[in-house]
């Protein structure tokens, strides 16, 4: 039985949306009905392109702990593991506007895709231009059919919202922030693994048991099993595996760059994702590949999930210098 | 004959869609069980309970206003795939209606055109595929012939009417290409598509309000 | 049974140091034997007096995670929960020194206790001068006798190394420090409860099993049960009663300025933190005790642990401008 | 009669006390099992090898080589509580015997007295609180006596050595006051404290060793 700090689990996320803005002293701002959070500041500098994102919470602290100079402009929480509405997104789009038009970065799920498709729709009518960019770097629900709804968005969408936040505050415009998150997200890909599964606010169980000797392999980040299980293995056997499962797909070869992302899933110990950058590191080395920046640590979560993914993104000089512009966020600041 | 709804009339057509849809939740809810996730039905009636409360606090003004309310209500607080489609489908009703005196044959024939084409862009289903698709579609077609015929208001509603529940029972035969149905399989057999039922139960209300006018 | 992501769980420390320093770039620099852990720029401003601290692993992101610019100099890894030797202290100690002399922020356990006072010793004879901060905010373990090791210490350490961070980079002296450390430590305490044990790497097993109706109330970070066992109860009552514990001890009254720190000791997630401390500004609220400044995140660690703590220290304008002074750490930046 | 251990001897004593600890160990382990937590035997002989390796290593050139790697090894690498307060036990031999020629009774005098100064200062255990202390100051007492007695180095180690057993037999009557024995209280009665024999350990290597050499 896995229980959790909360009063009525219906109220967790609102709670804890009002305990973080309270956390934030002023420099984010939470609107409760639609609920969105966004920049404080935001609006202040004319002509800037807002970025905003969203999708489900449990995810924590993606998205909301984004906001902030260098990142998102605004994010829009959904219930746990559920889309926020068009509304609520549209509602959190015009409050990021400052004129420049807004770029949504979403996860590549149906219910998202579909609410912050309406949402432009519906900011279109307000005379404010919203596109969006789709993150689909999960190759473990890559079907290669091309049916159905493609792969699921997962932790390259951190580097998207990273990447493109640096290059919104460095003045690029609506089409140029749009391509450059295509051009990442293309060249990106996650691969997840868990040792257990999460469990919702106030549900006994976790979303599903696994064997002692099995690794859930290819797992998804709202409590879908994968379609593979692996045998328990150590880190040294496991990361190359995860790594051939994204490289492959990139096509990377000896001396090209990538930005790596190291991500716990939620319970994975900060000392466990440093042993498998460890790995990741020496795996990359032996192909010559070169690591430009890499991020390690807790940035998008399942609930508390025993996982961790890895992902790879193609680098070049330019996503180098908007990796290092500063950002300023609760859970990103540099 | 009647010529429109009047302002009057649209809300008693929305009164009358959601006391409809609540009395046929268990049933919508039991479809998606054999279908989907079975949430169709709470996902309905939350959204609809929300629009009678919000129709209560700022009673319509004008023509459109029931349908911008419930479209409003919808994309605000519905959670399944059903919830934002309906709420862009119920916005092309308000569209058509704002600031007009009556909403008759040309206004439903538009309104329901555009909500297929909305549908259809947003969720990329195509008839066949088992979803609300497979009832508006007949819908539309049944309203542009009404409509070049010269159908009277009453007319064109039960053209709709007939079309969007053949349509709708049809589904109960196919197997489902979108949403979560497309993941059951044969196992939805022998049971209609929930949204396309409601759909159904959305022209149904309306035969109701211009039957009371013209009885 | 819980499983890790691990090779042999021996090597688990040295494994995670190792991934920890490539992932830092150049910024911190991990000496493996004797194991520390080091500012890359330390030693370069001449006089400046030198943070240490150290403590067993499996706390992280503490005390590795606090080292950079406006905090940490150098920071000694133990084995999982176990000290790190006299040598090693010895050893960050001289590296870390500028000449200012050296500064132990010391969590007081046995242990640490006894390793970084021979430390101190040792380097006396290098012509060294260190001075300890020993941390002791755990209200939990306070017999209230004045025998045995005394109160344990525990996410006060945090603010500690903040703040005295701070005043080492301002160019307070030795002495200056020293005072401020324990000014710190005097008013401050924190009270831990747990849901769940974490579990030792490579050990299929928590340390302690609790029944479902039951929460460790008072819990320690290394597995050590609490004295009292609560009933399950919601968020609303449960922080009450752990502000009570904290705020008596330290007689804080209406009025009275606090910074606070929301820690979660493992597996909690973001959301429950954040509703947790949303309870707390509102019982502070009520009392009239003002929250000067908030932390709210995965700070401390104890293993996997589903747990949280609540530490409130005394504030004022002094602290609240070391506070805001900046720092750049890999896990506390701004 | 003998002045003091030349350095070959100071070594013979070290590598006399790390054969005599590993043949203990079980029964050392055992005690630490009956009044604590039972890793006192590991925690000994892991630390023990490490100095034998360095030993081996970088072979002894001064008087206080032996007892400085010990020292360093201790410190260095042993996890429970005895092992860094023996690390600062040897750190004194070393200071008493750095770059002497002999380590004479005044030398030995010293670094017991100033060993047992630094292990009070650093775990604050007095006499009766079942600890190495208990061990470690009637040693020193005797010492005192010895030198003032004008005694030669075979009768100060005698002294010593016989002190420091009947200490640590006595241990075994006593309820724990420091360390994990604290927690035990009178389940360790009837054991000895394997700190304090271990001290006892290393006066009968001594004894060994001046033996030797005058036998
Ligand atoms: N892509 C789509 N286009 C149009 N309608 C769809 C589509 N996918 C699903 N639907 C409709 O949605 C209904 C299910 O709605 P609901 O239960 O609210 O969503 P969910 O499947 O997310 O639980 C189906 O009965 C079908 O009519
Ligand atoms: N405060 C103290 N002062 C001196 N010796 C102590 C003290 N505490 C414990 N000891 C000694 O340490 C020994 C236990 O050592 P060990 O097993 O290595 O430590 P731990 O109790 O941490 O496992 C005891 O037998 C006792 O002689
Ligand atoms: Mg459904
Ligand atoms: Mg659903
Ligand atoms: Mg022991
Ligand atoms: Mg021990």
């Amino acid at each position: 039985m896995r229980r959790q700090f909360v009063n009525d689990p219906a109220d967790l996320v609102n709670e804890a949306l009002e305990g973080f803005e309270a956390a934030q002293r002023g420099r984010i701002r939470w609107n409760r009905d639609p609920s969105y959070v966004v920049r404080a500041d935001s609006g202040r500098r004319r002509g800037k392109v807002a970025l905003v994102s969203g999708g489900g919470s449990g995810h924590e602290p993606l998205h909301v702990g984004y906001v902030g100079p260098g990142m998102l402009d605004a994010a829009v929480p959904g219930a746990v593991f559920a889309s926020p509405t068009a509304i609520q997104i549209q509602a959190a789009s015009r409050a990021a506007d400052s004129g420049g038009g807004v770029v949504h970065i979403v996860k590549n799920y149906t219910g998202d895709v579909l609410n912050f498709r309406i949402a432009a729709e519906l900011l279109e009518d307000d005379g404010i231009r919203a596109e969006a960019v789709f993150v689909d770097d999960d190759v473990a629900s890559d079907t290669g059919d091309g049916e159905g709804p493609g792969r699921r968005g997962t932790a390259a969408v951190i580097a998207v919202e990273k990447l493109c936040g640096a290059a919104a505050e460095r003045g690029d415009d609506l089409d140029e922030i749009v391509a450059l998150g295509r051009r990442i997200t293309s060249g990106a890909r996650t691969f997840s693994v868990a040792l257990a599964a999460g469990a919702h606010p106030g549900q006994g169980r976790p979303s599903f048991d696994l064997a002692d000797d099995e690794i859930e392999f290819g797992v998804g980040i709202h409590g879908e099993r994968a379609r593979q299980r692996h045998p328990f293995a150590p880190v040294r056997d496991l990361v190359p595996e995860m790594v051939d499962r994204v490289r492959d797909p990139l096509g990377l070869g000896r001396g090209e760059h990538v930005i790596a992302i190291v991500n716990g899933l939620g319970s994975t110990h900060d000392l466990e994702l440093y042993a498998i950058h460890r790995e990741l590191v020496q795996v990359l080395a032996k192909e010559g590949i070169v690591i430009d920046r890499a991020l390690v640590g807790t940035y998008l979560t399942s609930l508390d999930m025993a996982g961790c993914s890895i992902t790879l993104i193609r680098s070049d000089d330019d996503l180098v210098d908007l990796w290092d512009a500063p950002v300023s966020t609760p859970a990103l600041t540099w | 004959m009647t010529t429109g709804f009047t302002p009057a009339q649209t809300s008693q057509w929305v009164d009358g869609f959601i006391a409809t849809v609540e009395r046929a939740e268990p049933e919508l809810t039991d479809l998606d069980r054999r279908s989907g996730d079975g949430d169709f039905g709470t996902n309905m009636t939350t959204a609809l309970r929300r629009t009678r409360d919000a129709l209560v606090r700022n009673p319509p003004r004008d023509l459109g206003d029931p349908f911008e309310t419930m479209s409003t209500t919808f994309l605000s607080y519905s959670g399944g795939t059903s919830g934002p489609l309906f709420g862009m489908w119920f916005r092309e009703f308000a569209k058509a209606a704002r600031g007009g005196e009556e909403f008759g044959v040309g206004e439903l024939t538009e309104a329901t055109a555009n909500g297929l084409a909305t549908i259809q862009r947003l969720g990329s289903a195509k008839v066949g595929d088992r979803t609300m698709v497979d009832a508006i579609a007949p819908a539309a077609e049944a309203l542009e012939r009404a409509r070049s015929d010269g159908a009277d208001l009453a007319g064109a509603v039960d053209a709709a009417l007939e079309a969007a529940q053949r349509g709708a029972k049809g589904t109960s035969e196919l197997l489902g290409r979108k949403g979560r149905s497309s993941y059951v399989g044969e196992a939805a057999l022998g049971a209609a598509d929930p949204g396309a039922l409601t759909i159904a139960l959305f022209f149904q209300a309306a035969r109701v309000v211009v039957g009371r006018r013209s009885g």
